[in-house]
């Protein structure tokens, strides 16, 4: 059964340095404040694993939290360049980046895998592309029937899933709903689950079929109200997408990324005080 | 020239939306691609089927999205399902009948990189990388790719191969066991170019109004070859300009930055 | 662009002596009506797939349609045994049937292997059992990572997949909820699909992530309230329990079967025509 | 004897609820697993976690199933998957604690048939066949078993194995690397059998009140063990039995077999 405890002491007692830790949530529901209190509380040597690593790993790779990045597509979206992950794996600050990279199906097959608690996962992909030769976990094999070849990954098995959610009941049961990415697969495929949500309600009142998580497949349910900004969470707020803008700035320099840093999640110590800092901000950049 | 003003990139979006049909299924990779398809499913298209691979199926967004994944999306679509089954029953499952990508680099048949300039692991400029591309652009029926036309994008040589196209030509596909055709048209700034029936390379079959075969040239980084018949690409129509002004418009203040 | 047609045209013109046949539906929503339209139009030499035969593929067996049923379990559900099944296999009546008999995880995965386009699936199972000593199409496989075993079955690919769903939309569209069973996976694992349904609609008002499929999957659909029948539609009838009891007796010889088939299904001209008939023979059950 | 008058089929039935703990996630089969498992939820295990194949998850029915798909099922379901789902993520990415089955015939080993007497291609008798029954035997933390104790079900050898218990005993199940325990307990309506910790042969652990040794052997196909310590299973208490009954009388009355 999970557990309703805060944010910082789920982070605390289930992300330790050098664990897997996937945050998943396709450009949707990205767990943000999990990130910046995995940063708060200065976790080292992580391998980060996320389809897309977005402005959530950029930040925890330039506070120096990961060692090693799975990812498939390492871009701002819309925007443009991650600078901080560019720059761990262009010039190795503020420490060499170590990197697995696949595709996107390939990593969403490799989540598959891993909730069906299987070693690996097979598909049609990455024939004739370069990554295979850069990536010896890639591999290929023959289908025992037809003799056709099929690429095959290893299945992702982190740590702790980190995501984001609309609701929780009392009971600790998840409901999501909208871009779904690969949550779900990322819970299940993961030894702890911590999910921080928009609302702790009495009755989930879910359509059937909905996408949910019984508390007995979470760890941790925390009350984040607001915790997947600048990303969205559908029903509740919109996408910053100014804020995904302005960060192409503030990440560009190694001093600008680290005085955000300090101020808005090392100086603050816990997501409500950051969002009164974040507000003050956005108020002096309109002013 | 006759007929109302418009901008390179302009008869790039119009050429690519044209080139969509009505009630073909597309799976649309995130900013040209998507505004052509949207243009297209706004003028002529109206039952395009558009799939991102965030999970939406059916999308009918009425502002662009920013991102792959942005709500409208979500809110606009006949459903929305989880990006591992987007990926294996309808991307893989074969029921993509247009994939619809962009490209920071492109060769001479049509492959595509999109990961890394410069040796792969002292990279000189790191790219996003793969996303869904290399799957699309091996699953699809047929790819589309649009793109600005320009040497540092059109390239003799890949230092990364990304997402295959027709490989170093010929039946290269078929004999890797590739299911789709791989790529049928390149959509630029400039020009269209498709591959050549026999040998695959790349050759252009329309210049966009105004357009100079030397242009073309230059903007390539290997000796380009013309089709024997080459057209020019007919003038986006007034309606097709407003359509594709007015979204830009809605865009842009959905977004703030109006 | 699925069409809308009468059941008649749809078996009419997509069902062929000969093909391979997947009538879906885990218990809930199992398409009777057109299971009986098979069987008045006399199609013959089927490979029937099916997870669970139920009373639907007692019929076909019995009518004659079948050559060969692959199939995970052959019972009648909470009542006993499919009697026209087990005569076909024990006694060759009315003809020999071939049968590929696998576990439900076995043919669950085959179906999404199907569905995915992959020429088989791998999942952990069949270890120690003696289905795979008497089903050549189960095989084993190793990962190409940790040389772990795996069990590998085929995919399922047939020419039709026949389902019933709850609604449609006038472009075809279908939504279905409740017990979903293999339905999604075997229309999309399919060269043809068939869709029966409780009602056609203007718009299906699908709650967000709700089991949809489009109508360019599906290559038409049939108005047939009831065609559920004596299983159940969630929102829209209960599973006719009494009926399935009464199974036992009119299948358990021969006799009773072709006399139940004559007059509901063959001297019947349409699935409205068996309902008028059906309600009769009950209230002559009742008196 | 004091206390109220039950049958056996009420003993067997109790016995095996009560060996479903509070907050357990069991993987439940239609019939006799279904109704011990509707038992133990209704009285001493309200959050008891009940799977079943058809893909309801967290199923709290106030009447039995009569199929593993029962409309009741999915209405009182937290939420309802697809079933490739329920086996892939759910039983198979060992999420299931107690695997609860039934069977047509059993060995000393607990291994079990449902799929044939005779020979498999010219059948004696041709009974339903596997289920979700081989996965849930191998991948289910631990597997009880229920079914009516008569030497027809306890056979000496099985014509066939649709679903492994402990095979040919000790630490087979280890050998071939199936992820769970395998079988802990067999409950019938005379008795109670748990593997031998060694061996993994079935020894009769619990007699149910008023069931002599005698009456297990005549009922079983090989030479019955019994542990040093046979113990009374506990009657049923009033409060079970009248949970039971009136679980049943709903039943019949839904079911329209009133």
């Amino acid at each position: 059964m999970a557990e309703l405890t805060s944010l910082r002491d789920a982070i605390a007692s289930l992300i330790h340095d050098g664990d897997t830790v996937a945050m998943e949530g396709f450009t949707h529901l990205i767990p943000f404040a999990a990130g910046y209190e995995v940063i708060r509380q200065q976790r080292r040597n992580l391998t980060l694993v996320r389809m897309t690593p977005d402005l959530i790993y950029d930040q925890l790779i330039g506070a120096g939290c990961a060692r090693k990045l799975v990812f498939s597509w390492g871009g701002n979206p819309g925007v443009g360049s991650l600078h901080r992950l560019r720059d761990a794996v262009e010039k190795g600050w503020p420490h060499p980046l170590e990197i697995e990279e696949h595709s996107h199906a390939a990593l969403a097959n490799a989540y598959v895998a891993g909730a069906s608690n299987l070693p690996f996962a097979a598909f049609r992909g990455y024939t004739g592309s370069d990554l295979p030769k850069y990536n010896d976990r890639i591999r290929f094999i023959r289908c025992p029937f037809t003799g056709e070849e099929l690429a095959a990954v290893p299945s992702v098995r982190p740590d702790v899933a980190v995501i984001h959610a609309q609701k929780a009941d009392r009971k600790g049961n998840v409901l999501l709903w909208g871009i779904l990415g690969v949550q779900k697969e990322a819970v299940l495929a993961a030894k702890r689950a911590i999910v921080t949500v928009e609302e702790i309600v009495d009755d989930l009142n879910a359509p059937p079929n909905a996408c949910i998580l019984p508390s007995w497949v979470v760890t941790a349910v925390c009350h984040v109200p607001g915790g997947a900004q600048p990303s969205y969470a559908m029903g509740y707020y919109e996408r910053d997408n100014r804020f995904y803008q302005e960060w192409d700035e503030i990440a560009r320099t190694r001093e600008s990324f680290q005085a955000w840093i300090k101020r808005h999640v090392l100086d603050t110590e816990d997501f409500e005080a950051f969002k009164r800092v974040f507000r003050e901000s956005a108020r002096r950049e309109v002013a | 020239m006759n007929g109302p003003a418009f901008t390179t990139e302009e008869v790039m979006t119009v050429a690519a939306a044209r080139m969509l049909k009505n009630g073909a299924v597309c799976f649309v990779g995130i900013g040209l691609p998507s505004t052509a398809a949207n243009l297209a499913r706004l003028t002529h298209a109206p039952d395009l089927v558009l799939i991102y691979e965030s999970g939406p199926i059916g999308a009918k967004p009425h502002v662009l999205p920013l991102s792959i994944g942005d709500g409208i999306l979500a809110e606009t679509a006949d459903t929305v399902v989880s990006t591992p089954e987007i990926f294996q029953y309808w991307l893989q499952g074969g029921r993509i009948g247009i994939g619809f990508l962009g490209a920071a680099q492109i060769d001479r048949y049509a492959n595509i990189n999109t990961t890394v300039i410069g040796d792969y692991r002292q990279p000189k400029t790191r790219l996003p990388g793969a996303g869904g591309a290399p799957e699309i652009a091996a699953c699809a029926g047929e790819i589309f790719i649009i793109l600005r036309h320009a040497r540092r994008a059109f390239v003799e040589k890949l230092d990364f191969i990304t997402s295959v196209g027709h490989l170093d030509g010929g039946d290269a596909r078929r004999r890797l066991g590739l299911p789709g055709k791989g790529p049928t048209a390149v959509i630029t700034d400039l020009c269209i170019l498709e591959p050549d029936p026999e040998t695959k390379e790349l050759v252009v079959t329309h210049l966009h109004p105004g357009i100079k075969r030397e242009q073309v040239q230059e903007a390539t980084g290997w000796p380009i070859r013309f089709a024997a018949d080459v057209r020019e690409t007919a003038a986006p129509t007034a309606h097709e300009l407003e359509v594709l002004r007015d979204l830009h418009r809605r865009t842009a203040e959905a977004h703030g930055r109006a």
